[in-house]
């Protein structure tokens, strides 16, 4: 790609990903959430991944092992459930209104987050290296 | 797994009828007009469009108590992230197999 | 309501769920422990299941709130006896078929495992669900991590059994999530024992709702006209896995039963000849199209598909003979052990052989005779030979069908034949005449299981009465009304 | 009514790509539009006539759930997109591979199974 695509993309990255951060932190008062937020920072990867190609994105990306960030999400969202089934099991009823920090969404949504936005990176980075 | 590809010796059956154009499209053109038939006597029985005055007690219950139980405002999001979040568990896990299937095709070439 | 029992065998699916992510972290640096993991953690879900099983036979039904939402709302799961059976069977063979795969397999041992974890995820949380739209997720965990698996291989077939399989699973599993939603338009819930209440009998939606799931799950269970995609996938799928593909088939299955028993109670009789009419069509089929196969993966797919036939036929007849359901239901028992233990067999001969050409296992391979007696016993069940556990349950077809309609019984012994003569002709090629100089040992870990199995099979020939006794008690219990009040807490 | 009858085009005419067309990238094409169909389908059974959105905010705090569309609906097809996403997402690295292996997308021309 050329000078003006890398610049742009480089440039609107932190905007995008910004944008994804508010989408999930607001999904439990707006629309939005887990899976919108989740796609929009990886929709921000993508642009850098498809703009830089054979860059320093790759070196980067050499760098984190998705698939360990995507695998902890994972056991994020399943400790989060299960502490969801044990809590209300055992003490059933607990009045949990959090106000404004929406009770067990906002932290799913952050997990959810993480986990869809790595999966669909590794799924653009994997088909854009064939 | 050697070259299981190798020589098919047996005769061409089954499967192969499929391939044939004219019978498959055929059988492709039936089965549609069958389709289109069955969606077109659905439309008869649904609903009316718009009306939602009988048997939504689960959505009421969904949209009256969000708030207090889930601390939630948006009522979707109640709704994935707390109410059936069982089935954003599975919903994630679809995501995590197909990426781990993506890496299984790809990962010849190190990601 | 009195005491909660806690739902143990609900566990299992967490369990299995955290060590498809464990496999996936820590794999990845160190593939040596992949299989490990997956093999206690099939253990473990095996153990959680068992003692659900024991609290099934003494409450019959066990339910659970997920996340402490009431019925309705949240989402439950249930069991019952019905699908504690079926669980029972699906965690004592993927248990085996994770120690079938410990020698089996020996690259991308992650993924394999990941994958395998998510598929037996995929089973159990079909057998689980308690909510439509819940077992339409599950059925997608077990469909999108079977297409992986059947592309392990990377080759040819592998790969192009893969997009097949994709692309016809994807249109059923899309049919399932129409029929969903007609009947949410219905009826404004999705929990199966609300449903089954506030579905009426009247609405012409209904055919038009269970027409779809029957051709959704139809595809799943490799019923006739849909069973097209399981040759090639079993083809494609390392060899272990097919007998994974053998309990997704019995999920299907369930799905069905669960359709026909819970939530529409379908009480129209001309439904149970279309069943029957379905199940020949899947016997006869599948029997002849196993004749004409020389590979021996293909032909033990043909053969499961003509065994979920006889359990059809005999969950059609049901309906006009009280005592079919009891026989679909030991039947189903019987084609889960004796099927997956021809896998097995089959696994430790490709294992050996690496080809699944049947000439070419013949040629290349040669292992000691308790592989060749394991493979007969397994071929010799399913075919249907008194003192074995295919015979039994066989017998109680023939009979119950002999006072519906003799020519059901006479298909039925025809379909047998049948059976004994792809049976013989895969024993003769890859035993008989094996012209081999090269002797392998059996791994011991291939060994356990298929011993296992084959003292199952004998066992339950020689002593079915607690087969039917089992058969029995899930029969006894199918009637959605103690489903309905317990899920509600009545 | 009208949205029934789009949901239900839709659907017709992903299952014609579907089992029409060769082309597996057609195919798979055809596979997202049945699903979209089958989405708008669910959405709009949730629809109510002159509803509002499923959010709590200050100026429908009072009213309650006799004016807002159904949040169920909503909330299958957010799960089901994904999974429809996953489905979309394996099948085009798979095509990738068939095209690798065979030099063709045409499902009649993948001819190693047979029998």
């Amino acid at each position: 790609m050329d000078t003006i695509v890398k610049t742009t993309a480089r440039i609107m990255f932190p905007f995008i990903l910004m944008y994804g951060i508010y989408i999930t932190l607001h999904g439990h008062l707006t629309p939005g959430g887990g899976f919108p937020g989740g796609v929009i920072i990886a929709t921000g990867f993508a642009l850098l991944i498809i703009a830089h190609k054979e860059s320093r994105v790759e070196h980067t990306f050499r760098q984190i092992s998705f698939i360990d960030a995507k695998s902890i999400a994972g056991f994020g969202i399943l400790l989060l459930i299960m502490f969801g089934i044990f809590f209300r099991l055992n003490i059933i009823q607990v009045e949990k209104s959090l106000g404004i920090l929406g009770g067990l969404t906002l932290p799913s949504n952050i997990f959810g987050t993480i986990m869809v936005a790595t999966t669909l990176v590794i799924i653009v980075y994997s088909i854009i290296k064939e | 797994m050697g070259n299981r590809a190798g020589k098919a010796p047996y005769k061409e059956r089954g499967m192969m009828k499929k391939y044939i154009p004219e019978k498959k499209k055929i059988v492709g053109v039936l089965v549609l007009a069958l389709f289109a038939f069955v969606l077109a006597q659905s439309l008869f029985f649904i609903p009316q469009f718009g009306d939602l005055d009988v048997g939504r007690d689960v959505s009421s219950y969904y949209i009256d108590n969000s708030l207090e139980k889930t601390g939630s405002a948006n009522i979707v999001n109640s709704i994935v992230w707390d109410f059936r979040s069982y089935d954003t568990l599975g919903e994630e896990t679809v995501l995590f197999a197909a990426t781990i299937g993506i890496v299984l095709l790809v990962r010849r070439r190190k990601i | 309501m009195g005491d909660k029992i806690e739902m143990f065998s609900f566990y299992a699916i967490l369990i299995l769920l955290a060590s498809a992510f464990a496999t996936a972290v820590i794999g990845i640096k160190r593939e040596g422990v992949a299989p490990y993991i997956a093999i206690a953690s099939t253990f473990t879900a095996l153990v959680l299941t068992l003692l659900t099983l024991r609290d099934v036979i003494a409450n019959r039904i066990v339910t659970m709130q997920i996340g402490g939402w009431l019925a309705p709302y949240g989402i439950t799961v249930v069991m019952d006896p019905l699908s504690i059976v079926i669980t029972s069977i699906v965690a004592t063979i993927g248990f085996f078929a994770a120690l079938v795969s410990f020698r089996f397999v020996e690259e991308r041992k992650v993924e394999y495992y990941t994958l395998f974890s998510l598929i037996m995820v995929g089973i159990l949380g079909v057998l689980h669900a308690g909510d439509m739209f819940n077992l339409f997720v599950f059925i997608e965990i077990l469909s999108i991590a079977s297409y992986s698996l059947v592309a392990y291989h990377r080759d040819k077939i592998s790969i192009e059994a893969s997009i097949k399989y994709l692309i016809m699973s994807s249109f059923a599993t899309g049919l399932i999530l129409l029929s969903i939603a007609f009947i949410y338009g219905l009826t404004g819930t999705l929990n199966m024992a609300d449903i089954a209440l506030k579905l009426g009998t009247e609405s012409g939606l209904l055919p038009i709702i269970f027409g779809l799931l029957l051709t959704g799950f139809g595809f799943k269970a490799a019923l006739v006209p849909f069973h097209a995609w399981k040759p090639d996938a079993v083809m494609g799928a390392p060899a272990p896995i097919g007998a994974i593909f053998v309990l997704a088939s019995l999920a299907g299955v369930y799905a069905i039963f669960r359709m026909f028993f819970t939530v529409f109670f379908i009480t129209n009789i001309s439904v149970y000849y279309l069943i029957i009419g379905l199940s020949v069509a899947t016997m006869i089929v599948g029997a002849i199209l196993a004749l004409q196969q020389t590979d021996i993966l293909r032909l033990l797919a043909y053969a499961s598909i003509s065994q979920v036939g006889y359990i059809f036929l005999a969950f059609g007849i049901g309906a006009l003979h009280g005592f079919g359901y009891t026989a679909a239901i030991f039947h189903l028992i019987n084609v889960a052990i004796f099927d997956s233990l021809l896998f097995f067999c089959a696994a430790v001969l490709i294992h050996g052989a690496g080809s699944s050409d049947m000439h070419k296992i013949s040629q290349s391979v040669r292992f000691s005779p308790i592989l060749g007696y394991s493979f007969m016993i397994g071929m010799l069940a399913a075919v249907g030979v008194p003192l074995l556990n295919g015979f039994a349950s066989k017998w109680i077809i023939y009979i119950t069908t002999l006072y519906v309609q003799p020519l059901l019984t006479i298909i039925a012994l025809l379909v047998s034949v049948l059976t004994l003569a792809y049976g013989v002709k895969a024993f003769y090629i890859m035993f008989l005449t094996n012209s081999s100089k090269k002797r392998m040992r059996i791994p011991i870990t291939m060994l356990v299981p298929i011993l296992i199995l084959v003292a199952a099979c004998v066992f339950l020939g020689i002593y079915p009465q607690l087969g039917v006794q089992i058969s029995e008690f899930v029969v006894k219990n199918l009637a959605n009304i103690f489903y309905i009040g317990k899920v509600f807490g009545i | 009514m009208l949205a029934y009858i789009a949901s239900m085009l839709l659907l017709i005419i992903g299952a014609y790509t579907l089992v029409m067309k060769d082309n597996l990238i057609k195919k798979i094409m055809g596979l997202s539009v049945f699903s979209s169909g089958i989405h708008i389908f669910l959405i709009s059974l949730g629809y109510r006539a002159g509803g509002i959105p499923p959010l709590l905010t200050n100026l429908n705090f009072n009213q309650i759930s006799a004016i807002m569309v159904d949040p169920l609906p909503q909330a299958l097809v957010l799960t089901s997109i994904v999974i429809n996403l996953s489905i979309t997402a394996f099948a085009m690295a798979i095509i990738v591979d068939v095209y690798r292996e065979f030099g063709t997308l045409n499902i009649k021309k993948l001819k190693s199974l047979r029998g």
